[in-house]
């Protein structure tokens, strides 16, 4: 069953150097707050996993907490590029970043089979392309029924799944609605998890479109009101279109994005365990 | 990079950008199914649907189906494109019970690099283990421009964006020629039309090489020339897009407004 | 995008001899009033697939409208057998009946295929059983980054898929929440597709659990109120159990039977057009 | 098939049946996760979960995660099932995302015949191509026996249901012998505990062939012997069941009572 824990005690128990980490969300829900806890733990060597890292994988990147990164798409939605990852690939500044790249319908097939206890996942994908020349983990399989040729990749099992979700119940039951894009599977996929939430209640009233993840599938909850800004959660608050733009000016220099990481990651108190 | 016609631009009301999404939105008709990549691939779905068809049924990669947003979505994973879908169902859900099936009419795709055969690039300018400039990747484009009916992309013309082969084929178009798609197994017809901010190209339908079939009001053949990275080719029935009507400029200017 | 008709009339439209045709429904929201239509409609040599083919299967092969069943499943479930099903199995009355035999998992991922788009379905299962020796359609899949051999089964692709939902609007788009099955997956894998609705409405309110159908993935849809009799319909009627053990004394013997079949099905006017 | 100590039941409080649901679900630990069988499966797992094992966390093959029925379901599909579950999913989601991984640790499940090596017929009784009697058949019986942690067998004995080797396999136990799941690569351990209305087997530790190691209240080792379809083995520790509890029989009772 799901423990109760703090941000900073879920990240210490769960997340350890050298880890394969996932924090999913698609636009919505992002767990922004559990990824600048790492910060500021210094996690070091972890391998980042994400369809579409964004601002808080540039920020886990420039902060030097990454070796690898796995995705499909690495952007700032809406406002262009993230300079901090950027700048690990073109100048492998502050660490050279090692990168594994996939197409969107790849990385959701790989967690699909990470989360339905499969080696491996088919899809029709990446034909023609030049990724897989460059990603290892894309090769090609036949149908034994049809003799077609279609991609196979093979299945993501972070060692810790995190995602921000809007509520649990003190069972540790979690319940996320609006697009819940691949966080299930995400967490499924993974051997541990953290789940932040916008607020533990006492009942879950079931929601249209809600998905409950059971308390026994999930290793740790923490309460984290605000813990996907300046993403959304919806039902809570609004996408901080601001902010994506702030980051623009902040990651583009590497001055900058060290004043703000003393300021705002390690100058705030960790959250009492 | 609108630079080149900007001369023109001054005396007109309209912008090029605009031109540009309005002849995108133009191509997409009424009850398609479209699955919108963000930015002007987006601009120019909504644009439609706000305009001449009110029954495109947008999907973007989020999870939605039908959305039907008031303003345009600041990403696609924008919290108005779930609140007014038809249905919102998960990522992996997305790209293998709609996608990958083949029901979706029209991939609207944007590019960092198009090249000649409508081959896409949104991963590197120049080597991959050694980039120029490192781009956001693929995303959900490799499997679009595979698996949808037909593609369409809406891209900003220059010698930088318009060339003759791409670094990177992240999205495959038609390859180095007509029959390179079916030779991979691929459904879909590929790119069919390809908007710029100059004009109108689709592939040539011996060649699949991308030919300039219409001009935006005010541009000339040499300007798409000089912002185009192979040497250029004019349809032998080069028209003239029609300009953007008040309705369709009016449509255009309230959804950004709105988006505000 | 669907049209709104007849009971009577979809099955004309979409329901042809010797097709294959999926009438799905995990013991909730079975449609029954569409099977008896079928019968009504005198089909023959058709391909009848289903996980759990219960009473209305019995019907339909009892009817002798069916050549052949693919199915994992085949009872009478709370109550015991199946007795037609059985007698054509058995002593193949009224026709012999080929039978195409898998488990839950596999059925329920051949539909995921055909939803998919995908020629095969990768799944942990019939390992030791007998169903491979018996069942061309299972074979065997190694896996190309680990080596591990796994079962393969073929995508269900069905002519038409049939299912019963709880509403429909008046543009076609279905509604269904509770048990949702493997409904979705039923229409999304089959070529056409005729839906039974309990009522058309003119607006879907959104429903906790509820999956949505765009009506442009769904042929035909019908209102059919009570079309699930006597399985039942979440938010509209209960299970008659009754029924089912009333089935049971019908369904046991081929006069009592062909009795039922007279009265209850060619007895009962058709559905006007 | 309970005939055969019908003397002793007279003089008891409860039937046989009763004895064996209510031994069955003394099987079950409170917290652990449980792929429910309809029939006596579902009558024991329920009766747990009533009893002492509140936080029994109960799995429906229709889509339920965590259901809390108040009275016994009439079929998998009751919609009491759903009304009462923690999670509603699909049917695809169920076998993919929480039976296949391994994340259930029993898997309870019933049988028509079932042999020493505790393989599970529900198929055919005869020939498969000329069956003397049709049976079912496999529903997610072989994945539940292949992934779930451990497996729980709840069955009526006789010569009938208890064979030397099932006619068909329809779910895998322990094949020939020990060691036969690991050469096939399943992950869970398999039947573990068979609880009939004589009594309770286990797999013997060296060779896997069910042993008995429990005798219910009044059943003689003789008597199960007779209804056994091999040379029966009993295990040198062989006990008694206790007799069920006052509260024992008192929450079936209510339990069934509340499904009429």
């Amino acid at each position: 069953m799901a423990e109760i824990v703090s941000l900073a005690e879920g990240v210490r128990r769960l997340v350890h150097d050298g880890d394969t980490v996932a924090l999913e969300g698609f636009t919505h829900l992002i767990p922004h707050a559990a990824g600048q806890e790492i910060i500021r733990q210094r996690r070091r060597e972890l391998t980042l996993v994400r369809m579409t890292p964004d601002i808080v994988y540039d920020q886990l990147i420039g902060a030097g907490c990454a070796r690898k990164l796995v995705f499909s798409w690495g952007g700032n939605p809406g406002v262009g590029s993230l300079h901090r990852f950027r700048d690990a690939v073109q100048h492998g500044w502050p660490a050279p970043l090692e990168i594994e790249e996939h197409s969107h319908a790849g990385m959701a097939n790989r967690y699909v089979a990470g989360a339905s206890g499969l080696p491996f996942a088919v899809l029709r994908g990446y034909s023609g392309t030049d990724l897989p020349e460059h990603t290892a983990t894309i090769k090609q399989i036949t149908c034994p029924f049809t003799g077609e040729r279609l991609a196979a990749v093979p299945a993501l099992n972070p060692d810790v799944g995190i995602i921000h979700a809007q509520r649990a119940d003190r069972a540790g039951n979690v319940q996320i609605w609006g697009l819940v894009g691949v966080q299930k599977e995400a967490v499924l996929a993974a051997r541990r998890s953290l789940v932040t939430v916008e607020e533990v209640v006492d009942e879950l009233e079931p929601v249209p479109g809600g998905v409950v993840l059971p308390s026994w599938a999930v290793t740790c909850v923490a309460e984290v009101p605000g813990g996907a800004h300046p993403s959304y959660a919806q039902g809570y608050y609004d996408r901080d279109n601001d902010y994506y733009e702030y980051w623009d000016s902040i990651g583009r220099n590497r001055d900058s994005f060290e004043a703000w990481l003393r300021e705002k990651v390690f100058g705030v108190e960790e959250v009492a365990t | 990079m609108s630079a080149v016609h900007a001369g023109t631009e001054a005396e007109r009301a309209y912008t090029s950008d605009e031109m540009m999404s309005i002849a995108a939105a133009r191509a997409l008709r009424d009850d398609q199914r479209c699955f919108v990549g963000i930015g002007l691939p987006s601009t120019a779905a909504n644009l439609a649907r706000r305009s001449h068809a009110p029954n495109l049924v947008l999907i973007y990669e989020s999870g939605t189906l039908g959305s039907k947003p008031g303003r345009l979505p600041a990403s696609i994973g924008d919290g108005i494109l779930a609140e007014t879908a038809d249905a919102v169902i998960s990522v992996p859900e997305v790209f293998n019970y709609w996608l990958q099936p083949g029901r979706i009419d029209v991939g609207f795709l944007g590019a960092a690099q198009l090249d000649r055969f409508g081959n896409i690039n949104t991963t590197v300018i120049g080597d991959y283990a050694q980039p120029k400039v490192r781009l956001p990747g693929a995303g959900g484009a490799p499997e679009i421009a595979a698996s949808c009916r037909e593609v369409f992309v809406v891209v900003r013309q220059s010698r930088r964006s318009f060339v003759d082969r791409v670094d990177f084929v992240t999205s495959f178009g038609h390859g180095r020629g007509r029959g390179d798609r079916e030779r991979l197994g691929l459904r879909g017809a590929g790119p069919t039309l390809v908007i710029t901010d100059l004009g109108v190209f689709r592939p040539d339908p011996e060649t699949a090489e991308l030919v300039l079939t219409r001009l935006h009001p005010g541009v000339e053949v040499e300007q798409v020339r000089e912002a185009t990275g192979w040497e250029l080719v004019t349809s032998p029935d080069l028209s003239r897009t029609a300009e953007p009507t008040p309705e369709e400029l009016a449509a255009l200017r309230a959804l950004k407004a709105a988006s505000e």
